[in-house]
């Protein structure tokens, strides 16, 4: 067990980090780490008034390598390594974006981004609305986020429903390469503030996708929009996986095994939390009669709640069963040797296919 | 990258000035004052100045805007008191006794220049130039702040405490990466350097050798809890040498001292020196706001000595000295201040003008499904109401 | 307007407060702030390590005079002052419940909780779990919130989901009289940390009650708990009104109304929002098949979302309509001209009631 | 009520030194060093000590058991790193080079007093007592610290920056209240002092006149950020001014040096003078963790460097020289050190001991009803695997 955990100790090894830096050689996949660095670089090439700093962003490349060369590319005004305090990174974000910046700041862990609570819920969230729309803040948070990858205390809490529950504030969280890359983009672009979760078990997971491509497409406009879209990751027919983030995987996977058994799943990757999709949550759940909802932060009063409750709302009478949750336990996140018993798995998520009410 | 810069700045400057680093970055040995509360200008000796921490004189004409600041910045404080008592005004925390310090923060500012206020810091505001009725939005009980920031280059009057000093390093570190020469002057009350905002708020201004001015009004009190319940530090001034920046007290009721130290501090950082810390020494003279009971926690007997310190009778005292104050330019300034008051007056008797289907309005650049739906909740909700 | 917003203003005024004093009298009925002031006086004198600390909590008795002649009557080292910060605050409160003490902590109001964030959410609520149970927190965080009261922007948020959802912290909302001193007591007794929502429109509200009567029956374990125990404010049989703290009122409102009507509601008081009560909670909804959840707090991913959630997940196959909603906007809370537009009101309870699908 | 308590007490000892506060608070003008790089005892006039900033040199004795720890703590340094390399341990924040300042730190405090580490203070937890096993738990990926902190006192070593100093504040103002004279010290990194929550510890222990001691390893990296991006303070230890304590440099890699200033440090906070600020200048020879690669941002020329002044050998010749080190005494140190290696590696061997169904027991100190829920949930999972 140990062993394994070295091997995924969140701070990314210098071994990985080459791996990492190899994968970007054009005619191999291209990791999500990969996309979010190239959406940086492509962003600050766009656009003059981005800027990017945090913790150990610039020489470094960030602890997961996703500021990787950017100093040296950009130059250190562009890309800035800070002192150590969140609440000094947010705030001091708050006060570029008042005067002309697009600054994109990244929390090193979830967790760490407690420190800097007052200044986004009490500013980033609020100050367009203070002012009339008058000063607009047009910022990205960037939060590496969640577990699966062995990470010690502090280095692996779901915290998109502190967020979520603030209005203000948007809220995105790409599963894919290819979102990675466009959500990030369109981040950047937003003339608001955006909290941005990256599932960090899947920095190094890769796709077949064509970034200088997808740049093309996204510059012309002609990528299509991911805030407030959630996105059909597998169509089905029997029941809803309603999810994001890291358990898109685990939902899909989930779907293949019922596949198996001859139960055809369909799986909402709900990307934008805030704002989010109703219609086509809506429509799939209408479709099948059936939902669950996938999420790894804890449930009680957690954005899987959320969905819940919309979709109990509004699809009532569509329902041949209660909508249920597969989510982390109502407990501090877990260390290593036990964070497997913490998240949802495929299983998991069998079990409560099960209790869908088949037989009524 | 920029450290060093300031490392080196300071080391320049202390050289330039004949002193160490450290001398230049303590506080002098005395609080800076130039004018006896009687309006009689100190002995040399006795101003607080020392190698360094030298601040010529402003000059008269300097002196008499400010003056004319302060008198307007004085009857606004009173008005508005008034108006609390007369109900049409919801909550004021009153300036009275500290507008010394708030004009000159404000007045020593150029016109791309920032300032970053609290809300006690309406009559700083005021001289920034923002127009009397917008900056008493907020205290009318309206949902915004009132006035446009960019126009004025003033930000929103905060209240979580010591947030806004750092916004205030943002701004600064917007208009240095575009070659711009902007001063920012960040205000907080002594009760606010307790917070830990604070704390990151310096550091990142020195470390970014960015020219933010961090002036604390330090009024004895924060609400109820007094100074010595929140620092155990000789002055708050000497926290600075802690950023590897330079700090300073002043007498905050002696306008002449204030400006003295304001222009010398805003010339300073404009020439890329970093920032500085002033603590100005000033009193509350009335509860915390309108809602507070000051005789909980202090004597009045306390309230009653700093009468004597006053900085409008003061400056007044030494302008009516130098022969500075004619009486057309009396007149001049108490009619401008009685304009201010009246257009106050006349605003609060308007009701406020809120819509509450702009609640919707301003959460996002663009409305979002969710908050469409509600706001059509809510103007159905109004419309059978109507009906 | 304004003048209405002065009477009501958040801090309470001098008059107010004498008011409050004159209110302990014995003949006179006595304020929800009272019981709560002398349910920290009967601490004191009940536990040696019960000690109170804040801003402006000592001399002046606190904006609100909760702490109100504590000071004075136990001593400096009993009740005191700190410096303005709050994370100080909270975590100078962590390190004296590791050595023994038994720290009662204001935050002067809501909003103002929320730069000791990471304090709570990293340690208040996990210090025992780290500590496999080795080191408890026994303290209790007051917080008050909700709106009502005309206050200013930062002084009326309805925080509690953002505690509520992080597990190991526990989360008590009185909504009467009685509770608001039995709570407080219960709260401070805890071993683990409790996050005390005190609805600050109820400050002056009076009932007559008789605290010294409750105090005897609380120490002589006679009076009923009230952690994890919703309370039934209004037994009614057509729906349910799931409610707590500042909305308990106006739930008790709209259920008057709606008896005029020919409505019978059953209005529960949530009291203990972790830990929560599904067995009273299902019990009400399964016998009358309808409810709504009545909450200040912005919507989204929010107390009342969980609510929502448990709700159908456990009553489903009782359940009428969808269980509904009525919170307030997802919106910065609104200032004082404004905030009625925004608050749950009773005729907004009722158009709820009215789409319960009585036709069905 | 404390605080003026606290400035007299300043005043008190100032005096007694014979020198101003705020001379006294401020660090003496140069680092305290004892110690050459090569064991030999640097002259009187160069080892930084001036009036009020002056050390009395510890004992032979204490000198080798200070020595006896560091070289355990040197050994637990690279058996860790060891086991890491040996994928039986998930991660490992090496303290190698500065193993002086956490013995220093740990060994001069009393039994009833408490220590308040972070993640790379092992050899600090060590040496306050922790058994070596229950040190690293954490480290291998098990679900909680792995001692008993009253049982030490010994705080759990703290991840989240800098909270930890407050928590210490907080059980040095409870024992205070008890009338206990509980010392306690509290460390962090250069990095660390950084974050807000440094700031409001270091107040809240000054305004109540608290005995704790600050220890900053100050060893000139956060991960990647070198001190000069960190912070633009002539030294970390001039901070302690701003707070009204007194603050001091020392050379970090020096032990003779450590021990003094901590022996001095202790018994003037036991005496009720309040906090203290300890700078010690040491470097991190490893990378951040395994984790980590330093080659990124740092020179080797810059590690190799610091080779030169390692505490170790430092300690060793000075102890040599001295005639202390016989035969039999340095064999029971390696003896020691090793059989505590040891400890770890046959520890380390076993496999962790953690039951999922624990994950419930500890959040509240009684399970609630949603916890019983979900555990049972999940125990009857196991028992269908099981099955
Ligand atoms: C973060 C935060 N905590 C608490 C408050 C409540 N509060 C408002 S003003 C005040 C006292 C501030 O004192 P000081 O900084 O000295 O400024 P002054 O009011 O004297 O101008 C307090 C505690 C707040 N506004 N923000
Ligand atoms: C609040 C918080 N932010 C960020 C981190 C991530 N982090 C862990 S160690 C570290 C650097 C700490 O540097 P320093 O204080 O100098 O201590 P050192 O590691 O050098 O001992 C960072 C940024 C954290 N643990 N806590
Ligand atoms: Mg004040
Ligand atoms: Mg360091």
């Amino acid at each position: 067990m140990t062993a394994t955990t070295s091997r995924l100790n969140p701070n990314v090894s210098a071994a990985t980090a080459r791996a990492a830096a190899k994968a970007a050689n054009e005619h191999q996949p291209v990791t999500f780490g990969k996309a979010l660095n190239t959406a940086l670089a492509d962003s600050l090439v766009a656009d003059n008034s981005v800027v990017i700093f945090g913790e150990d962003v610039g020489t470094l490349g960030g602890v997961f390598r996703i500021t990787d060369g950017l100093t040296a590319r950009f130059g250190s005004e562009r890309c800035f390594d800070t002192p150590l305090a969140e609440s000094g990174i947010v705030g001091m974000a708050v006060g570029m974006a008042i005067n002309g910046m697009r600054p994109v700041i990244e929390m090193q862990f979830d967790a760490f981004a407690y420190p800097a609570f007052e200044q986004i819920a009490s500013h980033v969230a609020k100050m367009r609305n203070r002012t009339q729309g008058k000063l607009n803040l047009p910022m990205v948070i960037r939060i590496p986020y969640a577990g699966g990858v062995g990470g010690v205390e502090h280095h692996c809490d779901s915290s998109e429903a502190y967020y979520a529950h603030t209005p203000g504030l948007k809220v995105f969280t790409p599963s894919c390469v290819e979102d990675a890359y466009l959500m990030l983009r369109e981040a950047i672009d937003s003339d608001d503030p955006v909290v941005f979760f990256e599932p960090k078990k899947l920095y190094w997971s890769k796709e077949q996708v064509d970034l200088a491509q997808l740049a093309e497409q996204y510059e012309a406009k002609k990528s299509a929009r991911t805030e407030g879209q959630a996105r059909i990751a597998r169509p089905g027919s029997d029941a809803t996986l309603i999810t994001y983030g890291p358990s898109v995987s685990t939902a899909l996977e989930a779907a293949k095994l019922a596949a198996e058994e001859g139960i055809s799943l369909e799986v909402l990757d709900i990307r934008s939390i805030v704002p989010f999709d109703d219609e086509t949550v809506c429509a799939s759940v209408r479709k099948t009669g059936r939902a669950i909802v996938v999420a790894e932060a804890q449930g009680f009063a957690s954005v899987a709640s959320e969905i819940v409750a919309r979709v109990q709302e509004r699809c009532f009478h569509s329902l041949a069963a209660p909508v249920l949750r597969v989510t982390g336990f109502d407990i501090p996140y877990p260390a290593p040797t036990l964070e497997k018993f913490h998240l949802p798995s495929a299983e998991r998520i069998l079990d409560a296919v099960d209790q869908l009410q088949w037989e009524a | 990258m920029s450290t060093e810069a300031h490392a080196d700045r300071i080391s320049d400057v202390s050289k330039k000035f004949g002193i160490t680093p450290e001398d230049y970055m303590l506080p002098a040995r005395h609080m800076i004052n130039l004018l006896n509360p009687d309006g009689t200008l100190r002995p040399e000796d006795q101003q607080g100045t020392e190698p360094g921490h030298e601040y010529p004189l402003p000059s008269p004409a300097r002196l008499l805007e400010a003056y004319a600041a302060l008198v307007t910045g004085r009857r606004v404080n009173d008005q508005n008191s008034a108006l609390v008592r007369q109900g049409r005004m919801a909550v004021y925390p009153s300036s009275h006794g500290q507008e010394a310090c708030q004009i000159a923060a404000a007045l020593c500012l150029g016109e791309n220049d920032w300032l970053f206020p609290t809300y006690r810091d309406t009559v700083a505001v005021l001289t920034k130039g923002v127009a009397p009725m917008e900056v008493m939005t907020s205290f009318r009980g309206e949902w915004h702040c009132g006035y446009d920031p960019k126009a004025y280059n003033c930000a929103p009057m905060s209240t979580p405490l010591t947030t806004q000093l750092l916004h205030a390093v943002g701004v600064a570190h917007a208009a240095k990466l575009r070659g711009e020469d902007t001063v920012v002057v960040a205000m907080c009350g002594d009760g606010a350097t307790s917070e830990g905002d604070f704390h990151e708020a310096l550091n990142f201004a020195a470390v970014f050798n960015l020219p933010v001015i961090f002036f604390v009004q330090n009024n004895k009190y924060a609400i109820s809890v007094p100074l010595s319940q929140q620092s155990a530090a000789p002055s708050l001034a000497h926290k600075a040498v802690g950023y590897g920046m330079a700090g300073e007290r002043v007498d905050g009721n002696d306008l002449m001292a204030l400006m003295a130290i304001m222009t010398r501090a805003v010339r300073m950082a404009r020439e890329g020196n970093g920032p500085l810390l002033i603590e100005a020494h000033t009193y509350r003279m009335q509860a915390h706001t309108n809602a507070d009971d000051d005789k909980r926690y202090r004597e009045d007997s306390e309230v009653q000595e700093w009468i004597a310190k006053d900085p409008v009778t003061r400056m007044k005292a030494y302008l009516d000295d130098a022969g500075l104050l004619t009486d057309s330019t009396v007149a001049k300034i108490t009619a401008d201040a009685e304009s201010v008051a009246k257009t106050l007056r006349d605003g609060m008797n308007q009701e406020a003008n809120t819509d509450p289907r702009e609640l919707f309005e301003h959460v996002y650049s663009a409305k979002t499904p969710q908050l469409a739906e509600q706001q059509a909740m809510l103007v159905d909700e109004l419309d059978r109401e109507e009906a």
